[in-house]
């Protein structure tokens, strides 16, 4: 059992079923699946590329496989999935994942170092991000916790979670309530109800709040009590596995 | 009516240096065989525009056709980095890259605006990001009824829209099913078009989820089977992840990459009808057939 | 999940007086069942919005239950006036009416803007017209990239969208086809939203040109048969042309009016499930079948 | 043979083969489909209703008859109608009817007499037609011509023709070129290249000058070379005669 397990177990565990869903790919889209097949059947997984309650039978490697359009109710154009479903708030959770985050959920998915015209590391961009970011009902995010990923101060704003703290999302006229949990290798951060600081809330079993720190770029605020993420169980974990042959199947 | 050329000639008649050339297909039908003849014809400085940049681009920009790249996902689907966008950014080789850089909701919506014929469209979006400061062609805009601040990005009317789809009709009526992207904005806001396809037909059977371009609003059809190959056209061929993923390797190394483009783009194989497709023809499934939604 | 419940039971629970009422449906698939419902209701000081106010609103109208009337275009297609319309507007019968005019494209807009909760729409639409002096929600806007001046037409986002379609799954999910017209933009829009289905099935089979609504963006789905007639379902009636003819000596006449509503509405013919169609269902061609567009 | 015979027959004729046409109901419909008919087969039909392409083998009824759909090449929703294809002037011609008309070609069916809130005659209202007018490569106008009909001035500008004269149009930035030809009952009317109003330029046969002159609200200006109609052909009538035979057949 890998910590990337423990992740995509935990966030998998955030969904409840029935919600509507927006998908990223990679981590997000695994814990989706995983959820799906586990406690949440009836999920309503939407992809960025119009697809609307598709059914993957198979984990799709791109947000745009086959698979995830022949079994969805409906089929949009990019267009339309952006304005008529995402802008409206219709969608109640987003799934993102992040190359940096800060202490406010702020995400950078552009660049790394230098400045922008010439960064040390170019990244994808944004993607469908910063919409999802502002307008699902509520934002759960995916990334793996160390010293290159959990940063002071995030090299380009991307997609805003808090903005600088209290109060940010509300003056900028954001919608939707913003990233409520962070889910990591090490365990779950949730932003403090006060001050919308990311807060340490949860450790994976096996991780101590040391290392958490340690994979941290600024001082991680610890919740008073400290929860431990119940381990994958078996069914999680022939589930998960179950669900990454699929797409190893399909690669064949 | 639509001319029905080689692909070829298609993009010797459409495509020329300097031009902005949007690339559509979102994911399915990428129109991999048309960015590999506009390799093939060394066109250059051309601004090309995509959502998701995807190998396609890597491609292009490694071969030196790009001048600025108008884009919102650069990266290589479940995979990771475009290592010849990086290259290009990171790097300036083969040569320097302008970025005009967007989120998909803007860049679709600057695609309805442009097939629209509206100078600009207004979304909920980029509020509280770096990218309005970085991207002049987003700005803020106030409702006139309600007073309520948005945003405001300015319309694509590329030169030349490029795109795949699945078949057409010999007077050039096109038909395009599964994913459609941005397609249809793609070509509708687009001062000339090309669209390949798997193949011609007698008659466009009418299918689930179809959407028709008629062929008056086509410039050209050619026919490139397997031409969005290593995407994918939903009824003909699935994707090809295995080919994603070896492009990984191939795009890291310049002068494996060099190697790449003097064997598959420039030199015989190339010249095969389905070019790059060539090599991994046999390991897809021929036999997708027709699928219909299912639900 | 949308709930299914019975047609009387749908338009108790979401048709509230003063409620501002879309009733959808551009020529087909027009929702009459449901409109008949609401005047059996007895509802009133509704705003109700339509494109093509028709027949439909005609009989709301003039069965008082309407005080603002939202429009584009208010006639009985290929007959003429709408009789209980004019009445009220020349002549304040049975009560005044309140108008807000609008164009086909500016109503679209509204709508469209409405189901991607942006306050308001542009467009290229009135210039030079009578009509923004008329309606203030329609008012100029300058493109912030060009300085072109436009139009810009508030958002439409009724309390209720009544819509009727061919068919829904057990689960709410709803299918229609054929002439789509702004019904999906129409749900999308409002509040909440009454869909009036010919039937209930156990699948959605995928058909060409089919859009579906699913089940979490409808609020209550009500089996109505024939519950388009006059107008048409695509695949179960055809239009009943004569019928749209025979509404307009109806209309023409007070009187006849009130013995039509009192007949057909009111008294025990309107307690039939198909109210008003019943008397002309022998006409219609039943054998319509499951038409998929030809070309 | 009815002077209505002439008017339809005659803007049958202005049609040219290959065109791009928005049809509203009424007689520019039976027009559109008589040349559809005769020497325009592969003429487009385009519907506001969403219809693109419809080859239909009955004359319809309304702009949405189901005969129109299953017979296009395309249906799309009424927003993609206007915003895709009528507002970037992809459509050739635009084909209108009028309550009545003014001597720049401005169009009402809005309202007639008293005043706007309290009209004596309420019509029906804009429907397509502005935008048709403003955004269409060229307009024809059909309306039977009489004294009701063409109006010194109209009681509400509904559609734009050439607004108050030479420079209106470009001055309101509207960029299709305006109603090149108002097709009656007692002939043909086009708009002086340099005044731009309305010029008779021909006359159906049997109708004299003086006719037309009591028919218009307006000191009516006449082209010094009247051109006198074609009666419609044998081929002509049969043809029309065909088209309404199928309307009173779909009827039955």
């Amino acid at each position: 059992m890998t910590p990337d397990d423990f992740m995509t177990v935990a966030a998998a565990r955030a969904l409840r079923d029935g919600v509507t869903l927006f998908v990223g790919i990679g981590l997000p889209s695994t814990a989706a699946n995983l959820a799906r097949r586990t406690h949440a059947p009836n999920m309503v997984l939407i992809y960025e590329s119009g697809c609307i309650g598709s059914k993957p039978s198979t984990l799709p490697l791109s947000i745009g496989d086959g698979e995830l359009a022949v079994t969805a109710d409906s089929v949009v154009s990019v267009p339309e999935i952006f304005n008529y479903w995402l802008q409206p708030g219709r969608i109640e959770v987003g799934f993102l994942g992040a190359a940096q985050i800060d202490r406010y959920a702020n995400i950078n998915t552009t660049v790394i170092g230098g400045d922008y015209d010439k960064p040390k590391v170019r990244l994808p961009g944004a993607g469908g991000a910063p919409e999802i970011a502002s307008l699902c009902g509520e934002v759960i995010v995916i990334v793996r916790q160390n010293a290159r990923t959990f940063r002071e101060k995030v090299d380009f704003v991307t997609s805003v979670g808090y903005g600088s703290g209290p109060g940010s999302r509300e003056k900028l006229g954001l919608p939707g309530r913003g990233p409520i949990k962070v889910i990591t290798d090490l365990g779950v951060l949730e932003p403090d109800p006060e001050t919308c600081e990311l807060t340490m809330t949860q450790l994976h079993e096996g991780v101590d709040i040391e290392q958490a720190r340690e994979a941290t770029g600024w001082e991680l605020k610890v919740a008073d009590e400290l929860a431990t993420t119940d381990p994958p169980s078996d069914e999680e974990l022939a589930a998960l596995r179950d669900l990454l042959d699929t797409q190893k199947a399909a690669a064949a | 009516m639509a001319e029905l050329l080689s692909l070829q000639e298609a993009v010797a008649s459409v495509v020329h240096d300097g031009d902005s050339v949007a690339f559509e297909g979102f994911t399915h039908l990428i129109p991999f065989a048309a960015a590999h003849e506009v390799m093939r014809q060394r066109r250059r400085d051309l601004t090309v525009i995509r959502l998701t940049p995807d190998v396609i681009f890597d491609q292009l920009i490694g071969a030196g056709c790009v001048r600025k790249l108008v884009f919102s996902w650069g990266g290589n689907p479940g995979v990771g980095s475009l290592h010849r966008f990086r290259d290009a950014v990171e790097n300036d080789w083969p040569a320097p890259l302008e970025l005009e850089e967007h989120s998909h909701a803007g860049m679709a919506n600057r695609f309805a605006a442009g097939a629209s014929n509206l100078p600009f469209a207004v979304l909920r979006g980029y509020t509280g990001t770096d990218l309005p400061e970085r991207t002049p062609s987003i700005k803020p805009i106030e409702c006139p009824f309600t007073g309520e601040k948005l945003t405001a990005v300015s319309a694509l009317n590329p030169d030349v829209g490029v795109i795949h789809a699945q078949r057409a009709d010999r007077e050039g009526n096109v038909q395009l099913w599964g994913i459609v992207g941005v397609q249809k904005e793609t070509v509708l806001a687009s001062t000339r078009s090309l669209v390949t396809v798997e193949e011609i037909v007698d008659e466009l059977e009418p299918l689930p989820g179809a959407i028709v371009l008629p062929h008056w609003t086509v410039t050209c059809v050619a026919v490139a089977p397997r031409g969005a190959h290593p995407s994918y056209a939903q009824g003909y061929y699935d994707r090809d992840n295995e080919a994603y993923r070896a492009w990984d390797p191939i795009a890291r190394d310049r002068e494996k990459f060099q190697q790449w483009l003097d064997e598959e783009i420039y030199g015989e194989a190339g010249r095969s009808p389905a070019g790059y497709a060539r090599q991994d023809a046999e390991s897809s499934n021929q036999n997708a057939g027709l699928e219909a939604p299912r639900r």
